[in-house]
Parts: C-alpha cells; structure tokens; sequence
C-alpha cells in the first residue's frame, strides 16, 4: 500500500517535455493522490498499524510504517498535491511558461513525494531525507521564476531559515540517538532522560519544526516565499508544508512519556502570540496573497493552542484536555489545509486574470467571476471560524479546551487567558476577510486591472469546487470525521487510556450540526419568501448621500478600511507612513501611502546581518596579499603552540630558584 | 605492487614529456589513470600484494587515500582532455607530465612507512603541482604559484624538522633513533614526552600549511582561485588528501603514545578556527574559485575537529575525506566550464549559470547543497557522523559551535553562488557562446555527482569494511 | 415554556424601541410616538418593494436575511426568565458569540457591497469596535464558567446565583458594567452610536445599512431590536441573579425586567451625547477592563 | 673533538649574522655558499667512525648547498639587471638585532630541553634553532624574492644541522631525497624568480600582492 503511493510519485518525473507532459504528469499524480487516499483510508480501518523494516546500512535499519497520525496527515499532502496539479493545468499551462514549468512540475512532484516519506518514517534517518527533499524542492518551487529579484530574495531567506532548522534538527537526533540509543522514532520509557536533556530537547524541537511551521518568532521567512511562489505552490506550501513543522512537533512530543508542567503554557503562550501577531500584522497589508501568508500565521498559532492544551492535559493527566484538544489541533490541521489552500487558489484566480496582487488596484469582480467570488467567501467565512462552516468546529474544541482549563484546569492566569484572546484573533480575522472580500469582489472596480478579468478554465475551478465542498461538509457534519480523529489521538497518547472519551462525548457536534443546518435552511427559506415574493424590485445607482456623481476611486478602500485597526495598534505594527506636504495653494496631484515591514525580518535580522557583514569585512585587512605577512603568521603560530605547550611555571621557578 | 603504483606514472610522465604532438598528448592523462585505478583496486581486493617491503606497506588509511586520489584523478583526466581540446593554443607539456607526476608522488605517500620517506614524496607533490597552478601564464598565476611555492615549502621545512624531532625522541633511553612507522609505534609510550610534543607541533603546522589549516591557509585561495578548475580539483581532493593523510600517522604515534588528552584541545580548537575564518572569508566573496578555496579550508577544519573529538568520530573524519575530495571535485570541475562559458569566476558578471549551462550549472548548485551538508548526499552522512562523535565524546559545546559554523559557511556559500546560478543570463544567445555543455565536459562531473550521491544514501559494504579497519587500525573499535 | 420563549423571542423586541422611544420623549417634555409604532414601521416596510443598487450583488440582498436568522437561532440559545433555552447543550455560549459575528460578517458584507464610502466608513467602525467588545464578551463568558464551572448558558447564567457571596459579587458587578457597555455598542445605542442621527459621517450602524429598502430594511430594524433584546436577556441574568417565587411569577417578573432595562437606556440616550467616533474605542476598551478586571478578581 | 665542532658551529653563527647584516644579495650568496660547505663538513665530525656513506653524504652536501645552489643563484641574479641591494622591510640594524635575540632565545631554549646525555656539550641544537630563526627572519623581512629563497635555504641548513645528530634514522636513499628535494625546490624557485622578473620586470615581491582579499 504504502509502496503505491511512494512509487506512484517519481514516475510523473519522466515525462515534463511537451505541453502533453504536464497533463500526464497530473494524470499520474492524481493516480498517486488516489492511491494515497485509499492507502490512508485503509489506515484508519485498519486496527494494527503496518510498518516495514529495511536495511540501510550507512544509518542502521530503517523503518517506515503507518499509523492513524500519519495517515492523517497522509489526507492534506495528497489531496492537495493531487488538486494543485490539476489547477496547474490551467494556472501555469506549459506553453506559456515554457522556461520553468517542467522545474515545477519536478519539483511538485518530489515535494509531495518527501512529505509521503517524512510522514511514514519512523527512523529519524528516512524522516531527514523526506524533509530535506521537501525542503529544497519548496525552495525550488518558491524560486520558480528566479529572474525576479524579489523572488530570489524570498527563495533564499526560506533557505536560509530551512538550513538553520535542518541543522538543529540534526543536533536534536543526534543527541536522541545517543541517549535513545538509536534513530528509531519510537517511544522512550519513562525517566531514561535527565531532566534538562528532555528540554534541550523540547527547545532544539520548537526551533527545527517552528521554523518550518512558521510559529511567530520564526515566521520571517514564510510571507515573502508565499506571496511570491506561484499560487498553486502558495496552496500547497501554507496548507500542506506548515503543517509538515507541525506534524513533527506533534509526532516528536509522543514520544515522551511525561511531559514537564511548563511546555503546554509555552506552546500556549507561543500560539497566542502568533495568533494574535499573525492576524495583526494581515490586516496592515495591501499584497493579497501575503495578507493569506500572514493569515497562515495565524491558522499556526491557533493549532498550537490546540497543542498547548492537550500537552497541559497530558503533563497533568487530563484525559478530557487531551482530546480536546487534540482534536482542536488535528481538526484544524485539516481545516485550514481546506480553506487556506481554496482561498489561496481563489487568490490566484484572482492574480491569473487581473495580473496583480495590489488589493486596493481591484474591486467589482464578483460580477465578472462569480463563482470564484462565491469560494473565496466560503473559504473566508470558514477561516474566520465562523458557523456553519469548518472552522468553527476546530475552534470550539479549543474554546472548550480553555473553558475547562479555566473552569477546573490547573495552570494559571497566562493559559486561562486564552479564550478571549483567540476571540479577539476571531474578530480580527473577521476584519481583516471583510476588507479582503469587500475590496477584492464587491464594489465596483477601482482600477482599469479588472477591465479584462475572467472567469477562470475548467481545471481551475473543479479544485475550488472540491475543496469548498470539504469545508461545508466538515461544517456540518463534524461526527463524520471523529473515529479518524480519535484513532490519531489515540496514537499520539499511547499512555493514557482515553477509552470512551471521544471528540464527540466532550463536544456536542451534533447539535451543532443540527443548528448549523437550521441556519442555511432558514437563511434560504426567509430568502426565498422575501427576494422571490411578488414584489416590485427596481433598481438604481448607489445613494450617493447628496454628492454628485460618486466615482468607482471614491469607495472606501481596504487600505482606509483596515486603517481604524491598524492605528489602534501602531503600536507593535509600526506602520510608515509617507504623506505629502501640501503647500502652495492648488497642489498639484500629491498620493501618500504607508506600508508595514516584517517585524522579524526588517527590524532584527536584516541590521543584525549588515552588521555581521561589516564584521567580516573588518579582517580582510589580515589578508592583503603580502607573502612576508603570510609567512609571519605560521611563525607566530608556532611560536604561540610552543608557549603553550612550555612549562612556564617550572621555568620562571627554576629562575628564580637561585 | 607498489614500485608498480610509484614508477608507471613517473614512466608515463616522461613519455608525456617527450611526446611531440600538443594534440595527443592529453591522452596519456587517461591512459595512466584507467591502470592506475586498475592496480589500486587489485591492491585493494588483494591483501598479500599490500605489502612491498618494510618501508612500503598500504595500510588500511592509505588504501582509503589511494582509492580516492586515483578515483578523482580518473574523473579528472577524463575531464581533462576535453578542457585541453578548449585550450589548444597553450601548450600542455609541463602540464600533462606534472599532472601524472602528481599520481606517483600520491601513490609513494600512501605506500611510506617511513615518516622521512613519507615527508619527501609530500614535498615532492609540492613540487610537482606547483607547475600546474601556473598553466594559464600570467602575472597572476605566477604570484598564486610563488606564494604557494614559498609558503608550502616553508611549512613542510618545519614539518621535516618536527619528523627530526620524532626521530630524536626516539632516541631517549638509549634506543636507537628511528623514523619506521612501525617501530615508533611499537615504542609509542617510551618516547620522550617533550621532544614528542614539539615534533607534534611543528608536524600539525607544517602539514597543517599543506592541509591549508587557518591561519596558515593564505597561499589556498590564491592558487585555487587561479589555476584550472581542474588543477582545483586535484589540489582540494587530492593533495589536501595526502596532506591529511602524513598527519594522520604522526596522529597515530601521538596516540599510540598516549598523548591524545593533549593532542585533543589543540586539534579541536584549530579545527574551529578553521572553520570559522572560512565563514568570515566566504562572507561577501565575490569570486567563486576563492569561495571553494575557503570551502576546502573549512573542510580541512572539519576533519581535524574530527581527529581531535577522537575515536567515536573517527569513521566519519575517513568518510569525510573520501565525500569532500569528491565532491569537491564536482564544485571545481563544474565551476571551471562556468568560468569559461561566462569568461569571468567574478559573480557580478556571471548570471544565470542554470539558464546557460544547464548541466554545469545545476551539477555545481546539487554539489553546492552537498558540500553544505544537505541530504541525501555523502557530504551530510560523514558530517552526521562527526556530530553523532562529538555528542558521544559529550563535547556539547564544540558540537554547537560546529552547527553554528555550518550555518554561518551556509549563508555565505550560498549568497553568491545562487546570486550566480539564478536569474536570467546576460548572454542573450546561447549560439554565439565560445563554450556549451557537452557530454566530454559534463560526463566526468555527472559521475563524480553519482558517486557522491550513492555513498549518500548508501555505503557500499567493501568500503565500510575498510573504513572499519582503518579505525580498527587507528586504534578506535570498528 | 418553549412557547412562552418563542412568542417573547419574537414579538417583544420592538417594543424596546418603543419604550426608548416615549423615554426620551418624556424626558423631552413631548408625547412622542405611540409605543407600538416599531411594529407598525416593520409591517409597513415588509409591505413595500425594494430599490437595489446597480453595484450590488446577491451578498448585498442575502446580509439582512443571515442577521436576522442568526439573531433568532441566538435568541434560542439564550434562557429567559428563570427557565431554561430550548436550546442548551455543551459549549452554546461559543456558537452564541460566533452567530454574532457571522450576522456581523455579512452586514459588513452587505455594506461594502454598495460601494458607497459612507457604507464603507461605517462597516470599517463597526469591525473595529467589535475587535474590542468580543473578547470583552468572552471575559465575562470566563468568569461565569469560573463560578458555575459548567459550559452551557443555560447552566452558567442560573446556577451560581443561588448563593450570592462578596468575592463573587465583585466580578459580578465588574462584568455586569462592562457587558452592559458592549451592549450598548453592539445594538449601536448612545453613546456609542445615534440610530436617529442622520449626519452620514458619524454613523456606524445607520451608515451600513443606507441603500436597504422595504422588506430588508424592515428586517434589519427588526433584527437589531432583536438583537438589543437578547443581549438585554444576557444581561438581565447578571443583574438579577435572584430566584423568586414560583415559575408563574417569572414571566412577568422577567418582563418587566427587560422593559426597565429599555427604560434605563432610554434614560442614558436622553442625558448623554454622543461620543467623539475616536473616543469610543476607550469606552470599549473601559468594558474590556472591568470585564478582564473581574476575570482577574476570580483568579486571585 | 666536540671543540672542533662547536667552533664550526659557531662560525655558522656568525655567518648567519653576515648573512642578516650585508646589504648586497651576492655577498649573501657568498655567505650561504660558505655555510653550506661547513655543513657538509659536519657529518664527518660529529660521526668519528668513517664509512663510504657518510663522505658520500657529506660529499653530496657540499657540492649542492655549496656549489650548486650558490652558482644557480647568481646566475638568476646575473639575469637580472637591475640593483642588486637587499630591500628589507626593517632595517639591517634591526634584523640584527633580532638574529641576535633569535640566538639567545635558542640557547634558552636548548637549556629547557631534555637532551640526551652525549648532545649536551655539543653546539648543535641551539646552532640549529638559531639558523632556522635566521632564515625565517630573512623570509619575512626581506622584499627580493631572491633573498627569501635564500631565507629558506638557511632555513633547510638549520634543520640539516639538527638532521647530523640523527644519521643513523634516516636511511641513505632518504637523506639523498631530502637533499634533492631542496635543491629542485630552489631550481623551481629560480625559474619562477626568471619568470617574476620577466613578467614584473623586477624581482619586488611587493608586486606579488595583487591577490588579496
């Protein structure tokens, strides 16, 4: 089963010549994506979790195998690796990027391929390969069209933040293999571990897969690489290739047996923090897709809360938290998946018929592609977490998960903030997908960009459809889904007994699911008695409130929307503002416009790397090309070694003796 | 056997050099490497045939040296006849006969069991390479080889006199002084401590300066940078090789001694400091010759970090010699066709390798990825295997500077390299270029690239045999 | 019961507006209008057809509807009178919050639809404003699970009453200020917003809702009383945390709670004015500090 | 005996001071070539039983370090028509100076080392150390590349000085490489000296710094 699917993935590398290579390369890699599906669909029938042993010899025996965790993480990659392609028919068609097209669909093909076998390994060598092929070829995938040097500068900050990570996940297995005894990624008995090297662990773990999901310390690289990728790849990096950072951290802390008290408020207080930030800082932004990246931010922080709680439930074993949140973190694992990836697609309808990304720049193009306009607001109303789409499910688990902590949890203040914190990120997020949506679809248009606009092919839309339909059915009917959710749980909790505890026993889906019916049933039914009723419908231009002919360049804008909320809190954006001086009497047409830096990037490392450059530059000085110098310092060399290795001590003595 | 390794390719060094035509010529280069690689690997399956005589044995780090050398030599000449079909204009006598020179030189260091002998076939492919910098003649070239001359020469005096040293401390209880590998070995713990020490010394630095150790590694970015690609790649992947290899054995004596808490401080910490000034040095560069230069010193830093953690890192100090010459040998190779498609190593000129050169410019992107230590890839499994080393000698700090070290190595390879690589190329038409990808001047790297990546994912059973015994016989447990 | 709470849910809501109404009036020395004359309002804008905007779409049509479906759905989860909700089940109190913020969605929604900047400015006042009075709301939510430790609304507004002690009456009190402010804000009442104004650049609510005509607009009016009305019943539990009498008592009891309440706000609108539109954001920002100040007390 | 040779050894001192002090290359040819002749006279001292290798070695000595070597670098001087003073980065004071604290930092030194018993009233050790410091001073003092060649030949001279105590270490085959091995080094070295001077029309190493970071 599992061998399908990883030897379904190379053969679509063969054929990327002519403009049929693309086809049958998503032909195969929809084959795959099947494949895939069926395998982790048996997965969690399946009682006993399979795993195959083969010898490696250079890393002692591998072993790969699959169980409900992997196998839930399996559903996203190849969902989503299986639609992306499809989409790519249409978005980036062959013919008309002839020169990196095939690099595309290679490395489409070889990320998807690494992520199967990061989520299969159970050997931390075969987990390092997958990463790794998933790291490079993102990279390869984000640099796509490298002759922008915008791009390239995104590609290589991205490589940059997956090294430093790549490495400090070698130091992490390096030690687990010293004192696990062995690279095998299993479970630990208790106490083999002194206390500090369990956090050493947790820390060089946070830092390794926080840089890959993107947790908000570590986020710098993430909204450059995935505005500027292509928008399938953006799809694909934020709804998949985050979540690759949070499956390690997931699969990595069961492997502890006792978890020290302090994680679960770590990863809490870690989650709150890139909540709040994420949202934040997409409301201050004007590039569509970027604000999306921020948003996946957001979506991070929000999973790690679910993760925060069920460690909190698990260090003070409360099997209630556990699930709950668990079931929090993986249920919005696959939702954001769902809805980032549709919107994201959306987005890059979007990009495809208007050719820009500028939100103030569009408007008015509900009208010209109604079908898009209508995905995009499922999948905004669905990442705003509101009923009865998807992401209000994953939410109220961990609502739930907070309100008992708070009602009758042990940890303190920090952690009992929680919930109205997530509700602030909630309505921000609201905010922020308003002023997309409005700004984008409603209204009328604000430049010339959307003159030309389209709805967009065949192929791009059957993704969307998919998806779109995901988030309703999750909306509604969430008890579908709890067996795969416990079964994964269940994995990452060997240790204590859950037994009849089940997502649906500590979460009352049904009746939600009931009223999320009821909502849409009434919604359609008062919709139909008043808009189809025989009234008299006229129609007219907008009031325009006394002023004479309001043109389409007087509409609120999204920057002027979002700017009520950005200037309450300047004071963590930080927003420049450039305004004009007006001084002679008839001032000539002036525009003022402000921007937000990334607060990592732009306010620490980029000063921090300029400095360390002028660092280095400071001992060229030593190396200036004379030979006389060159020999000087192997004498000095020798010279210092001698000294050191005299006995001084006895010599001085024996001076002074006499 | 090994009269054989020494003597064929000094014979077809002189046929090469009293060789008329300046067309044929370039094959003797393969003609002697095909032979050379077949003896090595009969020595190498066939035991009895290790040893010549008491001075010339082929113990299990030479065979691993050997092999190496005569493996990229191959790849090198292969490569090298197309290079000098590209440069017909410049005669290739002194180049040629030095070229196979180098192969006997090599074959003599890996077979002397006498540290004097030993010392002489070091200085001798100084001698022999020093020619070879200069094959471009110009000013530049001549100062690369006169720095590299004088300095090497300079560094490998101190070397002979800390062998003297060694000989001496072999005299102290009356004993008979001796330079013999093995008998010094026998009588390891009987040396007497001082003189040891300073004959320690003084062999780190002078084989250090051959290895191109901080801070005596000045004369390797000027000589890497101007001769050949190819002259780079037998620099970095061979001759840095024997360099390691001479101190390799003084290492033995050392810790069959008993020395190893003393040699231990000192090795890690020049390791380090290698590392870090190939860091500092990489940052900003601008040529991309001299980037690999400072890559080698680094690896050079890397090894000996390996040597001072000890056993628990010797396998991946051997593994890492073999990873590092070949890959290497894919860096300098490939950066050589791009030196000549653009007609400048500078990166602001060059752009666009990838779009231009597609094979050469993607092989020296993958090799870049390798040499940085990125799986799956040979380079990442030795480096794995030093960390696993340095965590089990409970080293933590040393560990996290070499992590740090990496990274720092990382950023400033890659800035300029992909700065390089990337975008779109000046060079509008790809018809009119002097130069192009083609099977002679891409099939030697793309080999070279293979093999890097089979030991990669997997280490064939005879080599981790031999690199067993070679710990074995360093005195580790296999 | 169910009954009773249905025939309340939808029938009792415009006659606040009646009663703010004759308060102000009173207060105002004129007759002003007859109590009922919300209802008559609605009835008359259900029977008139509609004007749409060029520019619009369907959100723009299907915003209203969406407010006053989630507001009902809402109204069943909240208990009345000393009874329970029809609806009550684990976690309601979140699906509560959230409908508000999906009617808020889509009336925002609805707004930017036109075009219009005055609709613009007001949808852009209305989401900021409620990133201040939803996490304001949850405090309060924190420190009633806290006292009840139970999550359902139903349980959490009746149970902690019973017993009413000093360190549980301070957060009580603290929250009750603060969720009568967000009230305020979120029914756009004095001195967050003036429903009566018609200067377009001050308004928040009126503003989203200018290019609404006949039916939807009737809707939408309904819908805030409605809305105003349930926040009151929120409200009201945590002012009278008393259980008198028999069940009978309750329904009147409860009424006239609810009218007073219509009262009291009628009387804040006729002596207060309007707040600058920049310095609203401090009021809300207060009510989330006595709502967090209350959570704190619970904690200490 | 042992007089005889601490009083060579001296004289190889003093040449090294010649060697530091004079300002004209082709004196300090003279000087090298000198030393390089008592050298080769060593050998036969220091081992009082004669045998046919020894003079051989001996022999050999002397005719490349003070013969072959001396005659190959005034022939490269000779081509060079140009001034033929040393260009010292310090003066000849100085570097004077420093051959003499060079001297007594190896008397010292020897002092601190544990030798063994029949080397301890001979001269040889510090003579050594002190010619070694000699040519490094030279190597890195002075700008001609022609004087750092011969810096480095009395550099090898030194450590040859050290090799004599241990004759019976290195095989004859070795002891003849060694040899061979300098003497190509410095015929390489001329040859790049003719080179440098073709190409820079100078023999400055201060040329030589174009490659540089």
């Amino acid at each position: 089963m599992v061998f399908a699917v990883i030897s379904g993935l190379p053969t679509i590398l063969l054929p990327n010549s002519s403009r049929w290579g693309q086809k049958i390369a998503s032909g195969f890699m929809c084959c795959s994506t099947l494949l895939g599906l069926v395998g982790s669909g048996l997965a969690f029938m399946s009682t006993e979790n399979p795993t195959l042993k083969f010898p490696w010899p250079s890393m002692g025996n591998s072993t790969i195998g699959i169980d409900g965790l992997s196998a839930f993480f399996l559903v996203p990659v190849f969902l989503i690796g299986g639609l992306g392609s499809l989409y790519g028919l249409g978005y980036w068609p062959q013919n008309r990027h002839p020169s990196n097209s095939k690099k595309l669909i290679l490395f489409w093909g070889l990320m998807v391929g690494g992520m199967a076998l990061l989520l299969i390994s159970r050997h931390a060598m075969a987990f390092l390969l997958g990463w790794e092929l998933m790291a490079l070829s993102a990279f390869f995938l984000v640099t796509t069209e490298d002759n922008h040097l915008e791009n390239r500068k995104a590609g290589w900050i991205y490589l940059i933040s997956t090294h430093l990570g790549t490495l400090s996940l070698l130091a992490l297995f390096s030690l687990w293999r010293w004192k696990s005894g062995s690279f095998a990624l299993q479970p630990i008995s208790a106490n083999t571990l002194s206390l500090t090297m369990t956090n050493v662990f947790f820390f060089l773990a946070i830092l390794g897969f926080g840089l890959k999901a993107g947790i908000m310390p570590f986020h710098f690289w993430l909204p450059a690489a995935h505005a500027t990728a292509p928008s399938h790849v953006s799809a694909i990096l934020s709804g998949v290739v985050l979540k690759m950072g949070i499956y390690g951290l997931v699969r990595w802390l069961s492997l502890f047996p006792e978890i020290p008290r302090a994680w679960g408020s770590i990863i809490i207080v870690l989650g709150l923090i890139s909540g709040l930030a994420g949202v934040l800082f997409a409301i201050g932004q004007h590039d569509l897709k970027r604000l999306l990246a921020y948003h996946s931010i957001e979506n991070i922080g929000i999973i790690l809360m679910g993760l925060g709680i069920a460690l909190v439930g698990k260090s003070y074993d409360k099997p209630v938290l556990v699930v709950l949140g668990m079931s929090g973190c993986l249920l919005h694992v696959w939702n954001h998946c769902f809805f980032k990836s549709l919107l994201f697609l959306c987005a890059g309808s979007v990009v495809h018929s208007t050719q820009t990304r500028q939100i103030d720049l569009l408007g008015g193009l509900a009208k010209s592609m109604p079908l898009t306009a209508a995905m995009f607001l499922i999948g905004a109303v669905a990442i705003c977490g509101l009923p009865p789409l998807n992401g209000f499910i994953s939410e109220l688990f961990i609502y739930l998960g907070f309100f008992r902590i708070v009602a009758n949890g042990p940890e303190g203040l920090a952690v009992a903030f929680g919930a109205p914190v997530l509700a602030a990120i909630g309505a921000l997020a609201t905010a922020c997908f308003v002023k997309v949506y409005g700004a984008v679809f409603l209204g009328s248009p604000r430049s010339n960009c959307s003159d030309a606009c389209h709805e967009s092919p065949f192929f791009m839309t059957v993704p969307k459809f998919i998806l779109a339909g995901l988030c309703i059915l999750i909306g509604i009917a969430p008890m579908l889904f709890t067996d795969t959710i416990s079964k994964a749980v269940a994995i990452w909790n060997p240790a204590m007994q859950l037994g009849s505890i089940s997502p649906d026993s500590v979460a009352p889906l049904l009746k939600i699911s009931i009223l999320s019916i009821a909502l849409i049933a009434g919604v359609l039914i008062i919709s139909l008695v008043i808009l189809c009723g025989k009234k008299k419908v006229q129609s007219a231009g907008t009031w325009d409130c006394g002023y004479a002919k309001p043109d389409s360049r007087m509409q609120y804008t999204a920057s002027s929307f979002a700017q009520s909320i950005v200037m309450l809190f300047s004071w963590i954006l930080r927003p420049h503002e450039h305004n004009p001086q007006l001084k002679e009497y008839f001032p000539k047409a002036q525009k003022m416009e402000s921007h937000i830096d990334e607060i990592v990037l732009d306010r620490l490392l980029v000063p921090v790397s300029n400095m360390f450059r002028r660092f280095c530059g400071w001992f060229h000085r030593f190396q200036h090309g004379l030979i006389q110098h060159y020999i000087l310092y192997i004498l000095i060399t020798l010279f210092l070694m001698i000294c050191i290795q005299m006995p001084f001590k006895e010599l001085i003595y024996h001076w002074f003796k006499h | 056997m090994a009269f054989l390794l020494i003597f064929f390719p000094l014979l077809m060094a002189g046929a090469a050099a009293i060789f008329k035509s300046n067309r044929w010529r370039p094959l003797f280069l393969p003609l002697t490497a095909l032979p050379q690689l077949f003896f090595t690997i009969m020595v190498l399956v066939k035991p009895e045939l290790a040893v010549t005589n008491s001075w010339l044995v082929l113990d299990p780090p030479g065979k691993i040296v050997l092999l190496l050398v005569n493996t990229l030599f191959l790849f090198c000449s292969l490569y090298a006849v197309s290079y000098l079909q590209y440069r017909k204009e410049r005669d290739n006598r002194v180049f040629c006969a030095c070229l196979i020179a180098f192969a006997g030189a090599v074959s003599l260091v890996t077979w002397s069991q006498h540290l004097a002998l030993m010392w002489v076939a070091i200085e001798a492919t100084t001698l022999v390479t020093a020619p070879l910098i200069y094959f471009n003649h110009n000013q530049l070239s001549i100062e690369a080889m006169w720095k590299y001359l004088l300095i090497s020469s300079v560094g490998i005096a101190l070397a002979l006199l800390g062998t003297f040293f060694m000989a001496y401390s072999s005299m102290h209880g009356g004993k008979e002084a001796t330079l013999s590998y093995v008998t010094l070995l026998k009588n390891a713990p009987h040396l007497s401590k001082t003189w040891l020490h300073l004959s320690f010394i003084l062999l780190f630095i002078g084989y250090g300066t051959k290895m191109g150790l901080a801070p005596m590694h000045t004369w390797k970015p000027d000589s890497y940078g101007e001769s050949p690609g190819i002259i780079g790649a037998i620099l970095a992947g061979g001759l840095t090789s024997c360099a390691f290899l001479a101190f390799l054995r003084v290492y033995h004596i050392c810790h069959a001694a008993g020395e190893f808490a003393y040699m231990s401080k000192t090795l890690v910490f020049m390791g380090l400091i290698s590392m870090a000034t190939a860091a500092i040095f990489m940052v900003g560069q601008r040529d991309l010759k001299r980037m690999l230069a400072y890559s080698s010193i680094e690896h050079m830093g890397i090894v000996t970090l390996g040597l001072g953690i000890g056993t628990p890192a010797l396998f991946g100090t051997l593994l890492h010699i073999i990873s590092n010459g070949l890959t290497k040998g894919v860096l300098f190779l490939s950066v050589g066709n791009i030196h000549r498609a653009f007609g400048s190593k500078n990166v602001d000129r060059v752009r666009g390798a990838i779009r231009l050169l597609p094979f050469s410019g993607t092989l020296f992107l993958i090799a870049f990825l390798a040499i940085t230590g990125s799986p799956p890839f040979a380079p990442f499994v030795s480096i794995f295997a030093i960390l696993n080393g340095a965590f089990e000698a409970e080293k933590y700090i040393t560990a996290g500077l070499f992590l740090m070290f990496l990274l720092l190595v990382f950023i400033g390879m890659g800035a300029p390299i992909l700065k390089a690589l990337q975008g779109s190329s000046p060079v509008p038409n790809r018809e009119k270029m002097i130069f192009r990808d083609t099977i002679a001047s891409c099939g030697p790297i793309i080999g070279l690239m293979v093999l890097v990546f089979i030991l990669g994912v997997y280490i064939p059973v005879p080599l981790s045999g031999l690199l067993n015994d070679a710990v074995h016989f360093l005195g580790g447990q296999p | 019961m169910i009954i009773f709470h249905l025939l309340l849910l939808i029938l009792m809501p415009p006659l606040l507006f009646g009663v703010i109404n004759k308060t102000k009036a009173w207060f105002g020395g004129r007759s002003g209008m007859p109590l009922l004359q919300p209802y008559y309002d609605i009835i008359k804008l259900l029977r008139k057809g509609m004007v749409f905007s060029t520019t619009t779409t369907w959100i723009f049509r299907i915003g209203p509807i969406v407010t006053l479906t989630t507001m009902f759905i809402a109204g069943l989860l909240v208990p009345m009178g000393r009874f329970n909700a029809p609806v009550s089940f684990t976690g309601d109190l979140i699906l509560f919050a959230y409908l508000f913020g999906l009617s808020r969605f889509f009336t925002t929604a609805a707004a930017l639809d036109t075009g219009s900047s005055f609709e613009g400015m007001g949808s852009a006042r209305e989401v900021t404003f409620a990133i201040l009075s939803e996490p304001a709301l949850f405090f309060a939510f924190s420190v009633l699970v806290k006292m009840s430790s139970s999550f359902s609304l139903t349980t959490m507004l009746h149970s902690p009453f019973n017993e009413l002690s000093v360190d549980i009456a301070a957060p009580l009190v603290l929250i009750a200020i603060g969720l009568f402010i967000v009230m305020l804000a979120e029914s756009c009442r004095i001195p967050v917003d003036d429903p009566t104004t018609h200067l377009e650049l001050t308004m928040i609510h009126e503003a989203m809702v200018l290019d609404h005509s006949g039916p939807l607009f009737g809707i939408i009016s309904y819908a805030s009383a409605l809305k105003l009305f349930i926040l009151g019943t929120v409200l009201l539990h945590i002012i009278f945390p008393f259980q008198i009498g028999t069940a009978w008592i309750n329904w009147p009891l409860f009424i006239c709670e609810m009218l007073g309440l219509a009262f009291v706000i009628g009387v804040i609108e006729s002596i207060m004015a309007r707040l600058q539109m920049n310095h609203v954001p401090y009021l809300l920002i207060s009510a989330l500090l006595f709502c967090a100040f209350g959570f704190v007390l619970l904690f200490r | 005996m042992t007089n005889i040779i601490n009083t060579l050894l001296v004289l190889i001192l003093v040449l090294n001071f010649f060697s530091l002090g004079s300002s004209r290359i082709q004196s300090i040819i003279h000087t090298v070539a000198i030393q390089g002749v008592l050298l080769g006279f060593l050998p036969l001292l220091v081992h009082s039983h004669l045998n046919i290798w020894l003079l051989l070695a001996s022999l050999t000595a002397i005719v490349i370090k003070g013969i072959l070597i001396p005659n190959m670098m005034s022939r490269a001087l000779r081509n060079v028509q140009i001034k033929k003073e040393v260009e010292p980065l310090i003066g000849i004071m100085p570097s004077l100076i420093l051959g003499a604290i060079a001297t007594t930092f190896a008397l010292l030194f020897t002092s601190q080392m544990p030798l063994v018993p029949e080397h301890n009233d001979k001269l040889i050790v510090p003579a050594a150390i002190a010619t070694m410091l000699t040519g490094f001073i030279l190597l890195t003092t002075r700008f001609k590349a022609l004087t750092q060649v011969i810096g480095y030949l009395i550099l090898e001279n030194g450590i040859y000085i050290f090799g004599i105590l241990l004759l019976g270490a290195m095989p004859m085959v070795v002891e003849m490489g060694v040899l061979l091995d300098v003497f190509v080094a410095i015929f390489v070295s001329c040859i790049i000296i003719a080179k440098i001077n073709k190409s820079f029309s100078s023999m400055d190493t201060r040329m030589l710094s174009s490659l540089k970071e």
